[in-house]
Formats: structure tokens, C-alpha cells, sequence
């Protein structure tokens, strides 16, 4: 099986500038995963799980104020610091570039999630309930995960790897960014995006539309001062954790000066 | 520093063996008490390994809280035990004789408790077997050698298990003594432990020598115990302030100020509980009051460095860190306690002969410097979690919850009444050490007209 | 001693000076130069000439406008400094913890204070040198270029840290020579009626007023540990000072909390380690074998494997903590100190500091030798001059120190001939000074050792003969 | 003929180095003699015989096969199981060095402790001859004689001023 597998390494790539903040993402994120729901406990209890969440910044003083969203879900980081802490292998980087989280080794030491520089990994302090009702919509392929153990984004790995078996085991063909497309294979989120700012690829894959982002960004270090060709950065470069995940610089058509601004 | 007088072997038995071979009216009422808090602890425990650890107030950012704070603290503790019977026997400090065994007890004891924190604290404690031991059933799974909360339990286990032996060997000559002053029962099973014990040159030579050379060998298992311990933070590259060369040394240093005062503490307890006013003499707390004034002034320094070099790296979030445990609201009023408690009050006391050599004082200030230790791993541990990073989305404070509260409180009760079991079967003061003081002790040097209290050296 | 003990034990384990005798013989000892000694002060006065001239020539090739050429001097400062002002803590330390066996050697290690001078004029060049905190061609918007750039010193109070790291050396230096007179006083009290000539008058003035009446000796002995007290928090201090202004600032984005202690730790090694090897030379070819027993160095050398492993012990947590973070710049500093640039100086010092002392102390008969713990502390004195190359060259020449880290490992620097001249200059100065003073001032703590002699004697316990110890309250 | 064991308990610490002396000058030799006491006197003070052992090679032992089982066990897991974490090596060697430390100290440890007891003959099966006062601070010299010189040590041993002695326990 693993003999004849096409060596894929997947990345997102965020763009910031259309991002509108609209959440769909999360939603689309809640129902493909089984994410418990968060109910207004949870948010009380500050115990929320997101998978991917939306940041938001104000910037200026009121009134004069603009909202910024981000994005944020796991990074995927080639030097996730999560990884080597966890006792059990529990968490580790797969030779797709994906960092995976094996529930069932999972006991639970939330090291990880301490040592998590993007706060993206969500511990199951209760056991996850749906109403009666709700029972019916959760996704067969994706595991609920019992209390006590740490959970995360996983590029909805289900959904590739039911891509690998019917694109790649079937047609034969390589997973490019048309197959993911048309199968509808990418993320949930990626698909849910209405502002399509969210991209999803292979970067080993050369026609794939993130590929020269990640070009950009791996040529250009931060810390060699010369200009990138396009807008893409990581978060936290400077904690050198090599995300999979990389953001475009938003453009402010009317930056906010002094004065002026929209109320 | 030899005081006291010489006493015969037969009130020395009798005097030390009181804790076991007659039971004081209060004995069974306190341990009664201990047990039932104990108890209570267990089912809250039971509890939340049933409901979760949503009973808890842990949340996002704060995934380590309470429990691993008491963790730290007993490990902490334990550091006395080794630290105290370990160097002063190579030190061949005379005013040791007493203290060693009940430290190195209270070292086992706590060491105990300590690991059942990180258990109890994790989402699936069922499932800990696959964590800490190394093993490989069908599914192949070894543990991650990388972390170190596999360092860690190798270390504890490695440090549990040789003060276990150390106290056991040092144990055999006692229970010799035990043996012959019981019947029954009670009188085989002494005999079993003493394993046939009786007390040749050979045996002598080779107990003494075991003493030193055990000593030895387990000072730096004592040291490295404590760094892993503090390499559980200091590998944490997320948590800033956290991230800290210096963490180790820091935390040993720490651990043997919070445990060398506890050992002071249980040694005045002792001594009130069993009037053991010949034993446990004003001598030896001065003693270890002195030494006190040393590891804590070496403590201090470590503290300086860490927050200087906090500051040092003028990196932003480190510094907000530093904001957090000195200058906000609610963790910097704990910090000023902290440091209070844990350095300023104790040492002025210690400064002072005569504060040396009030058991009352002494008393107090060993409890002070254990609630400012505690505070300091809390006040480590927190704010470097809660730290407001660069997400609003995890910008959260910390609150324990009722239960955490009992189940922390509730690991004093179980120490203290393991402790008082102990004591209850086994001496809690080595006889045979006692006696060789006495020994020794026969010799003094004639200077003009004074007379000066002098030791036989075989080295 | 008794039959069995002599088995175990060598004969000159233990020595009982003669109290009568001893002041006379040390005296004299004093007075006379063997020729050994001659032979070692015109060593030690070649080098010294040696290492003036490297440092001259070195400021006439480079001046002090570029301080990366001065690597190895700093090293060799760091070097002198930090054994020479933490080798009067030997006898401070012990003196508090009251133990018999530093009597003989507290001398030795006090006499360092006299080297104390060294220091100071050794450090005057730095104060140049050491580039100033602010940047000198900072212009706002620069990318990764900092306008203060990382110090201990935050807000740069004045002068800082040029002239406080100047002052904390002096003050060092003078703290030690008031302890050394107040513990050299009674012995010059004694002499100063017996001996002639300039060392009489001498002697006369810094102990003219002693008389050693019950009084004078509590304020000595209350005097020692209070200044004792004081000079060892002081050491420490200074060392954080010249280790972080000298070494971590320098190397860019280096934020290394255990340095500090790491240096002070080699500096309690290296320390012990000469005076082992003093009072080693002393007592084989300075006739002074009677009143050095070997239990000294049995006693000493245990502290040392401890000073051994505690040091091992620093530099892995120094180096686990930096290898588990992955940041790139933690990651070049470990690559640039450790295991590239400077990767073989970084092996031979640790199998010098560590491991072959760590293999001769472990083994009891060894230590109970009186060559033993000399030899480790010969090997620990060259681990501790690579440490100090490592450290210090490294730190001299790590690029453009105003920027935020060290993102390019650096090549290392190797020693040119001049750097040799003034590394060997610098200990030779050091030596030559060292052996004058022994000439002026008793090499051997009289009153201590006569003080000991009460306090220690054999008696016999039954059928056995064992050494009797008195400690007084 | 067969040796049979003798005890003769003392009040003095001195009576009983008399005592070992004089059955020392009775031809009693060295080997056969024995001095149990309730506390570690200092070595020799019955100017009892040297005694031979071999303790310092136990703990070398323990920690060598403590350290290559430590070793053996890390790298081998790591290989048998060769997950990249954080891009970390698979043969992360600072990490192996702890625990191997921790290995190499706990053999240590344990081959001591068993040192300890094998060395000082324990655990004794058959007790020999024995008296409980001996733990009250008596001083009992043991001592194996022919049997026919059993009456003789008993004079030797009453002479020095023993309080009782025993020919069977």
C-alpha cells in the first residue's frame, strides 16, 4: 500500500487581504470534525475548541476603529515543539508534512498545548455531547474523541485520504489541485471559505497555486534582510518552528490615518 | 558542637523505641483525623477521574495549574532527605546522627505523593502505564525518550527507589534491636527484616562504609532529580520565562531550602511528640539553621540571576511575563509574600543564635519559607501560562476549583500521616548512630583550663 | 598509630607541628631564597617581559579602535582574574565552615590577594576597549539593528559597564589585602621582633600595634568572617559583571542565565587547583612537609571532583535547554561555541575540566595522595584556559554585536604569536608577583596552624589509636 | 574434632578487648574470634582482626551494566520506532544522555546495595550464638574453640570479667 504512494507535502496558504471575518470556516471546521459544541458554558468555563478560529484585532481608537481578522489554525510546523514533548508518540510529523494526533495513544499531559506557540491545540475537559437531535449529522469518518485527550486540525486528513484511494489508488492520477478541487477533497474550511481566502495544495506538486508563496517564503529567511517577492510570511518566524501554513500581508486601500476613518 | 551527654545503650533503646513498642493516647485520634481527610481526598479524586477534569478550574491558556505546582513543591521536599543525610555524612558532620533517617523518610513519603500529582492530573490517568514505563505490546508503542516527562519519571523512580534502599540498609541494624526487644509476631518479623543481623566487625565495617558510599551515589541522582523536574519548564519554548538555562540549579537550590527547613519542622515535631529532648537537641537545629542561612542566600542569588536575564533578552513577551508576576494584579501581591516568606523573614531569623535556638521561631520560619516555595513553583508555573500572547483568543486567567484545593491540602495530611505510620513501626532515629556518637564522643582535648568537647576520627 | 590504621592510612596522613618551633623555621623559610624559587622568579620574569612586549606590539598593529583583535587578551584577563580573586576564598570559605584542615593552605590562597593588583591593571586596556552600549551609528528604521544592545545594565546608569566592572575589581582587589593583613597580622607580630632589615620595619608597621591579647584575637577572628562573608558575596557579584559584559553581551541575542554560575564554578576549581599544586611544591621541594599532611589534599580533592561535577553539571543544563529550543539563533550560538567553530577547544575543555580529573579523584587511594589532586588541578588549570579562549575569543569576534542574534556562525580566531606572548606574559606576571610575596610574607598561617595543633591529636579508644578532633563553639 | 561456638558478654568495652587479647595469647587464632557490638565501634578498637572486602568493585559494576542497558533501551526504542518529533534526530542523543544517566545511576545503586549484604553475609540463615543483651550495649566476644578447650576459654573469658558466658545459644 505504502509502496506505490505518491509523496505529497500539503500546505495552506491564508490571504489575508480577503478574509472578511465571515467565520464560515470555523462553522464548516465544527461540523466536518464532530468538534463538540461550544455551548455558553464552555465559553464561560474559557474551555472553548476551535480547530480553526478567527482572530480579531481592533486597530485605531474608537471611533475611528477597523476590525482585522486572522485565521488561525494549526500550523503544521516542520519544528512543531509540541512533538518531541509528548510521552506517548501521540503527536508526530508524518512524511506528508502533517503534524497528526493519534487520539488513542493520547493520555492527556497537555504538555503540548503548553508549548504550543499558536495555541491551537484543544483539550477535552468534558465528554462531548450533541443533542438528541444532532446525533445524526456527525461525520462517520472523522473519530469523536473521548474526554481528557488533546485535539487539533488535521487538514481534515479524512478527506485526503479518502482522496488518495479514489484519485490516487483508482485513476492513478497525481492529486493535484484540479482533483482536490473538483472531488471536493480540500479541507472543510478551504471549501466553506466564500471569499476563497483560504488556499490549500501540494507543495511538492509544481502547478499547484500555493507553490510559489512557499518558494517565496522558504528562499527568504527573516532574518536576511532582503525584500520577498510576494506578500507571504509565517507566524512567529522568529520561534523558527517552520510552519506548513503561510499568511499574504494585508493591503489597506485607506489606511487609518488621523482623523478620517470609517465609523 | 557536641553537647549532651553520653547516655546508655539501654535508655537509648528505650527512649527511641517508645514510638514503637508503647502507643501515646493521641496516636490513634490524629492518625484517624489524617485518615480521614486522606480519604475524603481519594474520593474527590475518584470523583474527578469520573467526571473529568472539567471539575477543575484549569482552562485555555492555563492547562497546568494547581496539581503540578504541588507536584514541584513535594518533589521539592523530598530534596532534604538525601541532601541533609548524604552530605552531612560526608561531611562527617557530628550533628547529623539524629537528623538523617527521618529525613531521608520524609524524603520517600514525599516523593510518593509527588508522583501521584502529574497522575491524577492527566486527562486518561487509566491509560498512564502506556506514559512511563517502557514496554512493547501488540501495537509496538515505545515511549518518546524526548521528553521529558519520560526523563522524569525515570528519574523519580530512580531516586524513589535508591533512598528506599538507602533507609532499608541503614535500617537492618535497628531492626536487630527490634528484634530483641519484641515477641510474637511482631518479634518474626523484625527478625526476617533484620536478616539474621548480629552485629560483628565485619557487618559494622561494611554498614558504615555502605552509609558513605551510598552517600555519594545518590547525591547526584538528588541533584538531577530536581533539574528534570525543572526541564519540564525549561524545554517549553512556548511558555516564555520559562525557557531558562539557568532553571535547574534554581530549582535544586530551591528544592533544598524548602526541604532542608521541613526536615528542621518534623524534627521539632518529633522531638515535642516523643520527648526525644536528648536526641533532637537545640544544637542540632542550630545546626540546621546555619546551614539554612547558606542555601537560602545561594537560593536567592539563583532567583536573582533568573529574573535578571529575564529581563536581559528585552524581548517583549518576556518582559510582560515579568509584569505579570511583579507588577499586575493578582500574582504580584503573592510575589511580595513570596519573597518575604521565603527569604527576608526566615534568614533574619536564622542571623540570630538565639532565634537559632527557639523551637518556636524555628518552627515558624521553616513554615514560612515552605509557603513562600510553594508560591514560588505556583508563581512560576501560572503566569507563565497565563502570559497575554499575541491571540486575544487565550487571554485568561486562573482560578482553582474548590476540589483542587481539598486534594492539594489534602497531600499534607496523607505525608504527615504515612510519617506518623512510620513511625509507629520503625525507629525514626537511628539508634546505632546515637550510640556511636556517644562513643566517639568519650575523648576531650584539655587546652590551659577549658575544656573543649573533641570526636574520635577514624578518618 | 595503631597497627591497623597504618595499613590503611599513609604515615604522613595526618602531621603535628612542633607550636614552639614553627613560628622560627617559617621565618626563616621566609628569609632564604632556594634556588629552585630563584630559578621559578627568573621564569616567571622572562614570560612576564615576554608579555609586555605582546601586548605592545599587539597596539601598535591594531590598536584599541578594533577590540576583535584582543580575544585572547581578554581571555587571558578572565583567566588571572577569575582564579586570583577566587583564591582567598579557599581559606574564607573553610575558615567559616571551621574545618582543620584548610589551616595549612589558607595562607597560600590569601596570598593571592597580593595578584589582586594584576587585575586591575590588566583591566584598564578593557575599559577601552569594550565597545559602548549605545550604537554608535544607529539610524531609526534600520532593520534588525538595535539602538542599546543587550546589556545587564538596562537603563545604562553612567560609566556603565566600563567603570562599575572597574570598580568591582578594584574593590575586590582591596577587600582581599584587608583580609590577608588581618590574618597575616599576628604572624608578622611574632617576627617582627627576630628578623632584620627592611622586613623588620615592615613587619613593625603592619602589625606594630598587635599584641594578641584576648581582645585583639575575638576582633581578628570577628573581623574574618565578616569581611570573609563579604568578599564571597562580592566575588560572585563581580564575576556575574565581567562574564556578562564581557562574554554574553558580546555575542548577539546570547541570553544564557547560567553563565554566571558556570564561571564562578570554574573559578572555585581552578582556584582549589592551584593552591593544590602550591602547597604540593611546597611541601616536596619547600621543606614545609611538616606541616602539610596528606588529609589536606584527602579533604580538598573531595571538594574538588564535587567543584569537577558540579561544573559538568552547568554546562549540560546550559546546553540541553539551548538544544531543545529550536530557535536558530540558540542554534548557532551552540554551533559557534560548541560543536563547530570552536569544537575542539570545546572537547579538550571539557576532557580537561572533567573528565581526567573527575578519573584521578574518583579513586580514594589517589586522593589520599599528595600528587594526586596536584596533577587533576594542573589538568583543570588547562581546561579552565580553554574555557576562558572559548568563551571570550568567541565572544570578541562574533560579528556585529548591535544586531538582534547570531544568525551566521562566525570562523573561529586562532591565537597569532603575539596572543601567545601575552597569554604566557600574563601568567608569568602573575607567578612572579605571587613568588615575591611568599619572599615578604610568611607562606604559612602560623597562627592557624598552631592553633590547629591544639585542637588536634592522636588518642587511643580501647585497643585502637585514631585522630581526636576538638571543634571550640 | 569439631569447633564449637562460645560467647562471653561484657560490661566494659575494655574487659572485652582483654578478653579477645588473652585468648589471642591462648593460641585462640584471629580468625576464630569475633566481637558483636550494638553500635559500629571504630575499626580496631578490639584490636580485632582486619577484615577483607570487595565492595568498591559493585557499584563500577552496576553502573556499566546499568549504563549499556540504559543505552540499549533508549536507542532502541527510538529506532524500533522511528517517529520524527519536532525535527528532532530519531537518535536524539542529549535526550538518550538523561536517561542513560538516570540508568547508570540506578545500577549503581542497586549492585551497592546488594554488595552491602552479600559482603557483610547476609542474610545469616542459622543464627549462630547470640545474646539479646548484646543490643542493650554488652559487648559479646565470640569465639570458636576446639572442643576440648571449651572449659579453658570459659576461665579465660570469666577471668577478663565476663558477666555470662554462653556455650549454646
Amino acid at each position: 500500500m505504502v509502496s506505490n504512494r505518491i509523496d505529497h507535502k500539503w500546505g495552506m496558504v491564508v490571504d489575508i487581504d480577503k478574509c472578511t471575518g465571515c467565520q464560515a470556516c470555523v462553522i464548516a471546521c465544527q461540523a466536518e470534525n464532530n468538534i463538540p459544541l461550544n455551548t455558553k458554558d464552555t465559553f464561560l468555563q474559557k474551555r472553548v475548541n476551535e480547530w480553526i478560529r478567527i482572530e480579531r484585532y481592533w486597530e485605531g481608537e474608537y471611533p475611528n476603529v477597523k476590525a482585522r481578522y486572522i485565521p488561525v489554525l494549526c500550523q503544521h510546523c516542520d519544528n512543531a515543539p509540541c512533538e518531541p514533548v509528548c510521552p506517548m508518540y501521540a503527536t508526530y510529523h508524518n512524511d506528508q508534512g502533517l503534524n497528526v494526533q493519534v487520539y488513542n495513544r493520547c493520555v492527556g499531559t497537555r504538555y503540548c498545548i503548553n508549548n504550543c506557540p499558536y495555541q491551537v491545540r484543544f483539550f477535552n475537559y468534558w465528554h462531548p455531547g450533541w443533542p438528541e437531535r444532532l446525533e445524526n449529522q456527525l461525520n462517520p469518518d472523522v473519530t469523536v474523541r473521548t474526554r481528557g485527550i488533546t485535539e487539533k486540525c488535521t487538514f481534515c486528513v479524512q478527506r485526503l485520504r479518502r482522496a488518495e484511494l479514489k484519485v490516487e489508488r483508482q485513476s492513478g492520477a497525481r492529486l493535484n489541485d484540479e482533483a482536490l478541487e473538483k472531488g471536493n477533497y480540500a479541507p472543510a474550511c478551504v471549501h466553506a471559505c466564500p471569499t476563497s481566502a483560504l488556499t490549500f495544495g501540494d507543495q511538492h506538486d509544481g502547478g499547484a497555486k500555493i507553490r510559489n508563496y512557499f518558494d517565496d517564503v522558504n528562499a527568504h529567511d527573516i532574518h536576511h534582510e532582503h525584500e520577498r517577492e510576494t506578500r507571504g510570511y509565517r507566524l512567529m518566524e522568529e520561534v523558527n518552528t517552520r510552519p506548513n501554513v503561510i499568511y499574504l500581508k494585508k493591503i489597506d486601500q485607506h489606511p487609518l490615518g488621523k482623523g478620517d476613518g470609517h465609523v | 558542637m557536641q553537647e549532651g551527654r553520653v547516655l546508655p545503650a539501654e535508655q537509648v533503646n528505650r527512649d527511641l523505641l517508645r514510638s514503637i513498642l508503647e502507643t501515646p493516647k493521641w496516636f490513634w485520634p490524629v492518625v484517624g483525623i489524617l485518615g480521614l481527610i486522606v480519604l475524603i481526598a481519594a474520593i474527590l479524586i475518584g470523583y474527578m477521574i469520573n467526571r473529568g477534569l472539567g471539575i477543575t478550574g484549569l482552562n485555555r491558556p492555563i492547562f497546568w495549574g494547581f496539581f503540578i505546582t504541588n507536584f514541584v513543591f513535594w518533589i521539592g521536599i523530598s530534596h532534604a532527605g538525601v541532601m541533609l543525610s548524604a552530605i552531612l555524612r560526608l561531611a562527617k558532620a557530628e550533628w547529623r546522627r539524629p537528623a538523617t533517617r527521618a529525613a531521608e523518610v520524609l524524603t520517600i513519603f514525599s516523593l510518593m505523593t509527588a508522583m501521584i500529582m502529574p497522575i491524577i492530573h492527566t486527562g486518561r490517568p487509566w491509560r498512564i502505564l502506556y506514559w512511563a514505563f517502557p514496554y512493547d505490546f501488540a501495537r509496538g508503542i515505545w515511549p518518546n525518550v524526548r521528553t521529558p516527562l519520560i526523563w522524569d519519571p525515570s528519574a523519580i523512580l530512580t531516586y524513589l527507589t535508591s533512598s528506599t534502599l538507602f533507609v532499608l540498609i541503614a535500617l537492618v541494624p535497628d531492626f536487630a534491636v527490634l528484634r530483641d526487644r519484641t515477641t510474637g509476631i511482631s518479634h518474626r518479623i523484625y527478625g526476617l527484616l533484620a536478616m539474621g543481623w548480629e552485629g560483628n566487625a565485619r557487618q559494622w565495617k561494611l554498614q558504615i562504609i555502605a552509609g558513605v558510599l551510598l552517600s555519594a551515589l545518590i547525591l547526584p541522582v538528588f541533584v538531577s532529580v530536581h533539574s528534570i523536574v525543572s526541564w519540564d519548564f525549561g524545554m517549553a519554548v512556548a511558555a516564555k520565562s520559562w525557557h531558562s538555562t539557568i532553571f535547574a540549579p534554581y530549582f535544586v537550590v530551591g528544592a533544598v531550602h524548602s526541604g532542608v527547613s521541613a526536615v528542621a519542622f518534623v524534627l521539632i515535631l518529633l522531638r515535642w511528640m516523643y520527648g526525644w529532648q536528648d536526641y533532637i537537641r537545640h544544637e542540632h537545629i542550630d545546626g540546621l539553621g546555619r546551614l539554612l542561612v547558606v542555601v537560602a542566600t545561594g537560593w536567592f542569588y539563583f532567583f536573582v540571576m533568573e529574573v535578571i536575564f529575564g529581563i536581559y533578552g528585552r524581548e517583549a513577551d518576556e518582559i510582560a511575563v515579568r509584569s505579570l508576576q511583579f507588577i499586575q494584579e493578582p500574582f504580584q501581591a503573592w510575589t511580595i509574600i513570596f519573597i518575604v516568606t521565603t527569604y527576608f523573614i526566615p534568614v533574619a531569623l536564622w542571623l540570630t543564635r538565639r532565634a537559632r535556638r527557639n523551637l518556636w521561631i524555628m518552627s515558624l520560619a521553616c513554615i514560612s519559607v515552605n509557603i513562600g516555595m510553594w508560591l514560588e513553583r505556583y508563581l512560576i508555573i501560572v503566569p507563565g501560562l497565563a502570559n497575554r500572547t499575541a491571540f486575544t483568543f487565550s487571554w485568561n486567567s486562573y482560578v482553582p476549583s474548590v476540589y483542587e484545593a481539598i486534594i492539594v491540602g489534602a497531600t499534607f495530611a496523607f505525608v504527615s500521616m504515612l510519617l506518623l505510620l512510620f513511625s509507629r513501626v520503625f525507629p525514626l532515629i537511628p539508634l546505632y548512630d546515637i550510640k556511636e556518637g556517644d562513643i566517639l564522643k568519650n575523648e576531650s582535648v584539655k587546652i590551659g583550663r577549658r575544656v573543649v568537647p573533641a570526636v574520635f576520627r577514624e578518618d | 598509630m595503631s597497627s591497623h590504621s597504618e595499613s590503611h592510612y599513609p604515615h604522613d596522613m595526618w602531621v603535628f607541628p612542633d607550636a614552639q618551633s614553627t613560628t622560627q623555621d617559617v621565618a626563616n623559610k621566609t628569609a632564604s631564597t632556594p634556588k629552585i624559587l630563584k630559578l621559578g622568579l627568573v621564569i616567571a620574569g622572562v614570560l612576564a617581559v615576554l608579555g609586555v612586549v605582546g601586548f605592545v606590539l599587539r597596539m601598535a598593529t591594531d590598536g584599541f579602535s578594533d577590540y576583535g583583535a584582543w580575544g585572547y587578551y581578554a581571555a587571558i584577563f578572565s583567566y588571572i582574574f577569575i582564579i586570583t580573586s577566587s583564591a582567598p576564598l579557599v581559606a574564607v570559605a573553610f575558615r567559616l565552615t571551621k574545618s582543620h584542615w584548610r589551616r595549612p593552605i589558607s595562607r597560600i590562597s590569601e596570598l593571592f590577594a597580593l595578584v589582586g593588583v594584576v587585575n586591575v591593571i590588566l583591566y584598564i586596556p578593557l575599559i577601552y576597549l569594550l565597545p559602548s552600549i549605545n550604537n554608535p551609528n544607529f539610524t531609526p528604521g534600520m532593520h534588525g539593528e538595535l539602538q542599546i544592545r543587550k546589556t545587564i545594565w538596562m537603563e545604562v546608569p553612567v560609566g556603565a559597564p566600563h567603570w562599575w566592572d572597574f570598580l568591582g575589581i578594584i574593590s575586590l582587589a582591596v577587600l582581599s589585602l584587608v583580609i590577608l593583613w588581618v590574618s597575616v597580622v599576628p604572624d608578622l607580630a611574632e617576627t617582627r621582633s627576630t628578623t632584620n632589615g627592611w622586613r623588620k620595619k615592615l613587619y613593625t608597621l603592619l602589625a606594630g600595634h598587635w599584641y594578641g591579647t584576648k581582645k585583639q584575637w575575638i576582633h581578628q577572628k570577628i573581623s574574618l568572617a565578616l569581611l570573609g562573608a563579604l568578599y564571597f558575596m562580592m566575588v560572585v557579584f563581580v564575576h556575574f559583571l565581567i562574564v556578562s559584559d564581557f562574554a554574553m553581551s558580546l555575542i548577539p541575542g546570547w541570553k544564557d542565565s547560567i553563565l554566571p554560575p558556570l564561571y564562578t564554578v570554574t573559578g572555585f576549581q581552578s582556584a582549589l587547583s592551584i593552591i593544590l599544586i602550591i602547597a604540593f611544591t611546597m611541601r616536596k621541594w619547600g621543606g614545609y612537609e611538616k606541616y602539610f599532611g596528606t588529609s589536606v589534599f584527602w579533604s580538598a580533592s573531595k571538594i574538588q571532583i564535587g567543584l569537577t561535577l558540579l561544573w559538568t553539571y552547568h554546562l549540560f543544563a546550559f546546553f540541553i535547554t539551548l538544544w531543545y529550543g529550536r530557535m536558530e539563533l540558540e542554534q548557532n550560538i551552540l554551533r559557534y561555541l560548541m560543536f563547530e567553530s570552536y569544537s575542539w577547544i570545546f572537547w579538550l575543555n571539557v576532557i580537561f575540566i572533567f573528565l581526567i580529573p573527575f578519573w584521578i579523584l574518583v579513586w580514594n587511594p589517589v586522593r589520599k595522595t599528595a600528587w594526586g589532586p596536584a596533577l587533576a588541578g594542573i589538568f583543570i588549570l588547562v581546561g579552565n584556559l580553554l574555557f576562558q579562549i572559548r568563551i571570550f575569543v568567541g565572544a570578541f569576534n562574533a560579528g556585529d554585536i548591535y544586531h538582534l542574534g547570531l544568525f551566521k556562525v562566525p570562523p573561529p580566531v586562532f591565537p597569532d604569536v603575539w596572543d601567545i606572548f601575552m597569554v604566557l606574559g600574563g601568567i608569568g606576571l602573575v607567578a612572579f608577583i605571587y613568588l615575591i610575596g611568599t619572599r615578604i610574607l610568611p607562606a604559612l598561617s602560623v597562627w592557624e596552624v598552631k592553633e590547629g595543633a591544639m585542637y588536634q591529636k592522636m588518642g587511643t579508644l580501647y585497643r585502637g589509636e585514631y585522630l581526636v578532633l576538638a571543634k571550640p563553639e | 574434632m569439631a569447633k564449637r561456638p562460645i560467647l562471653g558478654l561484657f560490661k566494659d568495652a575494655n574487659q572485652a578487648a582483654d578478653a579477645g587479647d588473652a585468648l589471642k595469647s591462648s593460641g585462640v587464632s584471629d580468625r576464630d574470634i569475633d566481637f558483636l557490638t550494638d553500635a559500629p565501634y571504630p575499626e580496631g578498637a578490639f584490636g580485632e582482626r582486619e577484615e577483607k572486602h570487595r565492595l568498591y568493585l559493585f557499584p563500577f559494576i552496576g553502573a556499566t551494566l546499568g549504563l549499556s542497558a540504559a543505552i540499549l533501551l533508549t536507542s532502541m526504542t527510538q529506532l524500533a520506532y522511528p517517529l520524527v518529533t519536532g525535527g528532532k534526530p530519531i537518535l536524539a542523543l542529549p535526550a538518550m544522555a538523561v536517561v542513560s544517566y538516570e540508568g547508570t545511576m540506578l545500577g549503581a545503586i542497586l549492585f551497592t546495595c546488594l554488595g552491602v549484604i552479600f559482603e557483610s553475609r547476609l542474610p545469616k540463615l542459622k543464627s549462630g550464638l547470640y545474646d539479646t543483651r548484646i543490643t542493650e550495649g554488652y559487648i559479646g566476644v565470640l569465639a570458636s574453640v576446639e572442643d576440648g578447650d571449651l572449659d579453658q576459654t570459659t576461665g579465660i573469658l570469666n577471668q577478663a570479667g565476663a558477666v555470662d558466658v554462653k556455650t549454646e545459644g
